[in-house]
């Protein structure tokens, strides 16, 4: 029984990773209809950023955050204007985006072998490594940081847009950015604002993971359970995504704890098949038909 | 420079050529983006060794077996995301290429992770070159078919293409399915190459090497596919100290090809035998090609015009 | 060859010039004579890169007096450090018997090259290593992946190859035939497996072990199975047997259930980065077993990760890091590049002297005299005595050094070989 | 004279939006006929789901007697519906003679095989496919600029070469959503003629979307007029023009009515 709650705390804990980085990603894909798959790559600068922020830089831990906050920010405006702009203005096909983005990560992951080199780098202890103990359960210290923070991302973001005079205009850009345009909103401010939240997001989320793992430049490949994950919970939901991502986590630690650990990867895919035939809008997805 | 090393790199050239080929027919005619094209270039690697060795078929069948397999495993994934928005489908792509090595890597019987070993040498240039051209060839006309122009018509524009009567499901997997059949038979020719197989080698970055030489040739051209798919195997190997920037700079051409010019090479252009003909020819005076119609004037329906 | 990379550029410059201005769509006729050098342009793109092609062999044409020695390893990705350290350390000691006169009189030229931890790259490498090069004997790779498919090249070149790390048993025999060509100064899984078992059980009493290994690795595999076989046949039990992915970074799920099997020694063979963030999360979750490793192990950064974490654990390795003539080495190496020697290092000095040896004795530049030679080495190396077994290609009775982290120590327990 | 399409109750939603409610008109064989109505009024949703773009929330959608709502847009497209876009949807980088070629696929039956091997039953289709684009170029004056394009045509153009691309289908009822959108007079009554001939010549029936009221009036037998997902009226143009319920939602709404008609 200890063991069986152990591994949802274990579950839960790798799922509020994903889901940190998978409200990025799903914001994007919600406003700009697109998966912006060069996300992982945003999150992994984002976690050097905070590295050379604590090591080199020595600031205090929220300085370092925000730092690397801010520049994971500025890096994922950078990409939209640079890779994504031209192409928007343009209404490029689809197709154009997803290779953009791809280019995109490429150049972002490769840079930084090339500079910083191939080989990771371990934060500073910010937080003690001891995690605390409930009877014959351990909870770690930064699962709990991550978990609450991706809790507060995700409702911070709700209210954002649901709430907000600036959300409405997020949101209606979403809905038809030439509608939105024609009443008055700055569709290029709006976009350029959701990138920027969505490489804070990323930033944070980068940050996080650095401290928990470690920091690599191949370190946004994990970013591909947070699409899956998204899938699962439909893709452009923000609840969705959080709750694809902990559902995904927790089923991956049943998987391995329960079943085989060898195999859990494939079982995660053959759950996003399953997915896809039985309700294709993933969990919370809405029902969208294309506009003719 | 000597033949033996060149000749080296002109196999390789012919392997990715075959693979880029049918991803070019998936990406550049049909307009789907995949990440995991080398998942199928394992399958069809080691398809084609299981049934050369345990099954002891001859060398060319083994390779088409291969290529078969590859193309029967791409159909559920075609059939179940393809009738969905784009992303569906390359997340799925993404999950099938992660996923595909990892039950090899559990697979015991193929060597699992620490690879299958001892495979006979049998690839040459000859039949790589064969394999190659004959792709090519077979590539030439059935983009310039009614099949192809569905295709084309569905990364155009699809549901101006569904609404003329293209089954646009049916032609996506055909899609699919034809360019998983190329990388399958890619994969095989790698592994008699190599003489060895390992799911390593067939990481997502073989896959994004493989759209990146679809997307330098120019979406939408076989020529420029030829083209890229060649430049883009041999100049690294020439350029070597220029490997650790390599990516980086694949990386940044991507973004600057799709934002300021995305036919890439050739411009969605064919370079044909009438545009050879041109070539000779004075200038202005080309007529245009023929009407898409029969022989080897149907690359020059869609040829250079002026 | 700078001409041609010029003349390259500016045929791709004409063919972006006029393919903006044919975007644009002018006059017909301008459109026509703009198309043209359009044509023009390709067809000089393609002759400057197929002259490229020709003429960039200028520059390794071969000098005479020298023999010429090739390496072959990752210098780009994240196996690159390694990579580079095999690399360094070739070029050191041929540096070193060209200050000494030479090889048989003959200097050492080395030429290494990249494999981009692609295996099509390394036998692109090897292929132009044997044939335009021609160099005499390849060191490396520093991974199986890339040392089998290598072989069938070196057959038809007759070149042999000595690999630094490639401890697959495949590397040099398949199906019971050895390898003509191949060699190696490492010992292979099976023997690396069995180490670790017979240490874990024989000399530290343990009984129930655990494995915690990464799927997706060759290595990682090869070592589970024959710490597992070994461990079983000596009568322990394996109480739980889990697998985790390269690029994984969480492993509780895996440690939680084999922290309920309740093991006393957790065997982890894989790379140290990996073994830093398991060694960590084992710890928090409570796990006190001993901890135990092969030669992915050895590295400051472990330490640096996890020096706690690890304290009191085991790691069977190819050498004693303070034995004199180790020590020696270590020395020379840092002077001269002002880093440490990572342990790629040690066997790539080794596999370097196999080299040397085999030409004094053959006598001659000859690789297949060399390859003959190779075949009798019994030479003592920094890893310990290579004696190259004419059967297996492998230096068979090899000790492995058994080392224990002390306090963020790597300490040199005893040298063993399993009974 | 028979009706060629039936739409009975038809109603679609969107989430709680009802875009489409409980509509109800019928089409005669072989007329021109207008679906009018304020901007919003729920006319493009009507020929998606004509078209089975969308799936229809409930009603039905009756071609030649047989049910067509809920199947693929090809399979609508095979038994004889098809359309052109608001926004137009060219095949935008290839030529106007790939666009029609394009459409014209049904008509040949080679397979993937005959393709690759250029069989006798290839030659035979695409040579037909050849003939009937060019025909259809003939017919609606694009002959001279097959080699064109779609994308650099002019705006007028564009329009044209979707309505060929459409015909190219061989239709027996063709929907045109806006096809007067952006053009001027002049344009507008070259279209008008031309609506006029692909009735008579494509023995095709039209249904058409459309703002210019004059050109709706000018040649539309029958006018439905939806407003906010309703139909408001159905009848001859004298009928509906007309009619006080339409002259009160296009006075509320759309001021130019008067001007035009």
């Amino acid at each position: 029984m200890a063991q069986l709650i152990q591994q949802l705390i274990n579950g839960v804990s790798i799922g509020s990773v994903y889901a940190l980085m998978a409200v990025g990603y799903s914001l994007v894909y919600s406003i700009m209809n697109f998966s912006n798959f060069a996300h992982g790559g945003v999150i992994m600068v984002g976690s050097y950023l905070g590295f050379y922020l604590l090591k080199a830089a020595k600031l205090p831990f929220p300085t370092a955050l925000a730092g690397a906050a801010l520049g994971a920010a500025l890096l994922a405006v950078i990409v939209e204007r640079i890779a994504y702009r031209p192409l928007r203005t343009r209404s490029a096909p689809f197709l154009y985006f997803i290779i953009s983005a791809m280019g995109a990560s490429m150049f972002i992951e490769n840079f930084v072998v090339a500079t910083i080199g191939p080989t990771f780098k371990t934060y500073p202890a910010v937080f003690s490594r001891m995690p605390f103990e409930i009877g014959p359960l351990y909870v770690g210290r930064i699962d709990v940081l991550i978990f609450v923070t991706a809790a507060v991302c995700l409702i911070g973001l709700v209210y954002f847009i649901d709430r907000t005079k600036l959300g409405k205009a997020v949101q209606a850009t979403s809905f038809n950015q030439r509608a939105a345009s024609l009443m008055g909103v700055n569709t290029g401010l709006v976009v350029t604002l959701v990138f920027a939240i969505g490489g804070l997001l990323a930033g944070v989320a980068g940050v996080l993971f650095g401290m928990k793992y470690t920091v690599y430049p191949q370190m946004g490949g994990i970013t591909i359970k947070s699409f899956i994950a998204a899938v699962f919970g439909g893709l452009g939901s923000l609840p969705g995504a959080v709750i694809g991502s902990l559902l995904l986590g927790v089923i991956e630690t049943m998987v391995s704890g329960y079943f085989s650990s060898n195999y859990r990867d494939l079982i995660s895919f053959t759950l996003l098949i399953a997915v896809l035939v039985f309700r294709p809008i993933g969990l919370m997805g809405k029902v969208t038909e294309e506009k003719a | 420079m000597n033949w033996f090393y060149i000749k080296g790199i002109l196999i390789l050239c012919g392997i990715n050529l075959t693979a880029v080929l049918g991803l070019s027919l998936l990406t550049g005619f049909t307009g789907l983006f995949s990440f995991g094209h080398a998942g199928f270039m394992a399958v069809g690697g080691y398809a084609a060794v299981w049934a050369g060795l345990r099954m002891g078929l001859p060398f060319p069948v083994a390779l088409l077996a291969g290529g078969l397999v590859a193309g029967i495993v791409s159909l559920p994934i075609g059939r179940l995301t393809l009738n969905l928005k784009g992303d569906y489908f390359c997340i799925a792509t993404l999950g099938f290429g992660e996923a595909i090595r990892l039950v090899l890597d559990n697979v015991q019987t193929f060597g699992g992770a620490r690879g299958w070993a001892g495979i006979p040498v049998t690839t040459t240039l000859f039949n790589v070159t064969l394999a190659a051209a004959l792709g090519t060839f077979v590539m030439v006309r059935l983009v310039h078919s009614r099949h192809g122009r569905n295709m084309i018509a569905i990364r155009e524009e699809e549901l101006a293409a569904r609404t003329v009567g293209i089954n646009a499901l049916k032609y996506k997997m055909m899609s699919l399915f034809i360019s998983a059949v190329y990388a399958g038979v890619a994969g095989g020719l790698q592994a008699y190459y190599l003489g060895f197989l390992q799911p390593k080698m067939f990481s997502m970055t073989r896959s994004t090497e493989l759209t990146i030489m679809v997307i330098f040739g120019g979406i939408g051209s076989i020529s420029g596919t030829v083209l890229g798919s060649i430049l883009l195997t041999a100049l690294p190997e020439l350029l070597r100290a220029f490997a650790l920037w390599r990516l980086v700079v694949y990386g940044a051409s991507v973004i600057f090809i799709m934002i300021s010019r995305p036919e890439g090479l050739m411009g969605g252009k064919e370079i044909s035998i009438a545009w050879f003909r041109r070539l000779l020819r004075p200038v202005g005076v080309g007529g245009a090609g023929g009407s898409g119609g029969a022989g080897g004037a149907g690359a020059g329906g869609r040829g250079v015009r002026q | 060859m700078r001409d041609f990379l010029d003349l390259n550029w500016i045929g791709l410059y004409n063919v972006a010039k006029v393919m903006r201005v044919y975007g644009t769509r002018q006059s017909i006729w301008e459109v026509g004579v703009l198309s043209m050098n359009f044509r023009r342009s390709v067809i000089l793109t393609l002759a400057a890169t197929a002259c490229l092609l020709l003429t960039s062999s200028v520059g390794f044409a071969s000098l005479g007096g020298t023999v010429k020695l090739g390496w072959i390893g990752s210098l780009t990705g994240d196996q690159a450090v390694w990579g580079q350290c095999e690399l360094n350390t070739v070029k050191m000691l041929a540096e070193e018997i060209n200050a000494a006169g030479g090889l048989l009189g003959a200097k050492i030229q080395v030429i290494g090259y990249d494999t981009r931890g692609d295996a099509m790259e390394a036998v692109n490498a090897v292929r132009r290593l044997t044939s335009q090069d021609k160099v005499v004997t390849i060191i490396g790779p520093n991974t199986s992946g890339h040392a089998i498919p290598i072989s069938s090249v070196l057959e038809e070149m007759k070149v042999p190859d000595i690999a630094t790390v490639a401890t697959n048993p495949k590397v040099t025999v398949v199906d019971g035939k050895v390898k003509p060509f191949n060699f190696r100064v490492c010992f292979i899984d099976p023997y690396q497996g069995a180490v670790a078992a017979g240490y874990a059980y024989d000399v530290l009493k343990f009984r129930k072990a655990a494995v915690l290994y990464d799927v997706a690795d060759d290595y990682s595999q090869g070592l589970t199975e024959f710490f597992i076989s070994t461990f079983t046949q000596k009568g322990g039990q394996i109480v739980a047997k889990e697998a985790f992915k390269f690029g994984d970074s969480d492993f509780r799920p895996q440690l939680s259930k084999i922290k309920a099997a309740n093991p006393e020694v957790i065997f982890m063979p894989y790379f140290f980065k990996e073994v830093a963030l398991s060694a960590n999360q084992a710890r928090e979750l409570g796990i006190k077993a001993t901890l135990m490793g092969g030669d992915g192990w050895p590295s400051e950064v472990l330490i640096e990760m996890a020096a706690d974490a690890v304290n009191g654990s085991y790691v069977v390795n190819h050498l004693d890091f303070d034995d004199p003539d180790v020590a020696d080495f270590k020395a020379r190496y840092t002077k001269k590049y002002g880093l440490a020697v990572e342990l790629n290092g040690f066997l790539a000095h080794d596999a370097f002297l196999v080299f040397v040896d085999a030409v004094k004795r053959a006598n001659s530049f000859n690789p297949v005299a060399i390859r003959d030679a190779i075949e009798t080495t019994k030479i003592k190396g920094i890893t310990g005595n290579i004696n190259i077994d004419k059967n297996t290609h492998n230096p068979e009775g090899k000790d492995a050094a058994i080392i224990k982290i002390v306090n963020g120590n790597y300490v040199f327990q005893q040298k063993y070989s399993p009974k | 004279m028979s009706d060629i399409l039936e739409v009975r109750h038809l109603t679609k939603r969107f989430g709680g939006l009802t875009a489409v409610d409980d509509v109800s008109f019928s089409v005669a064989e072989g007329s021109i006929a207008g679906l009018i109505g304020p901007n919003g009024a729920g006319k493009t949703t009507v020929f998606n789901l004509m078209t089975g773009i969308y799936k229809v929330t409930s009603g039905e959608i009756m071609f030649e007697g047989k049910p067509v709502h809920d199947l693929d847009p090809h399979i609508v497209a095979e038994m004889g519906v098809t359309r052109t876009f608001q926004n137009i949807r060219l095949f935008r980088r290839l030529s106007v003679r790939d666009n029609i070629l394009t459409a014209c696929h049904g008509r040949a039956d080679y397979n993937v095989a005959d393709s690759i091997l250029h069989t006798p039953r290839y030659r035979q289709g695409e040579r037909r496919l050849a003939t009937e684009s060019e025909r259809l170029m003939d017919l609606m004056n694009l002959t001279e600029v097959a080699s064109s394009r779609a994308s650099e045509l002019p705006y007028g153009l564009q329009r044209r070469l979707e309505i060929a691309r459409a015909l190219a289908v061989r239709p027996r009822l063709i929907l045109l959503d806006e096809p007067a959108a952006g053009m001027n007079p002049d344009e507008t009554m070259q279209l008008m003629a031309l609506i006029g001939r692909i009735r008579d010549e494509f023995a095709c029936t039209v249904l058409v979307i459309e703002h210019r009221m004059d050109l709706i009036m000018g040649i539309c037998e029958n006018i439905v007029v939806l407003n906010f997902g309703r139909k408001l009226a159905e009848g001859s143009p004298e009928v509906v023009q007309n009619d006080p319920a339409v002259i009160e939602a296009y006075l509320g709404a759309h001021e130019e009515v008067s001007a035009h008609a």
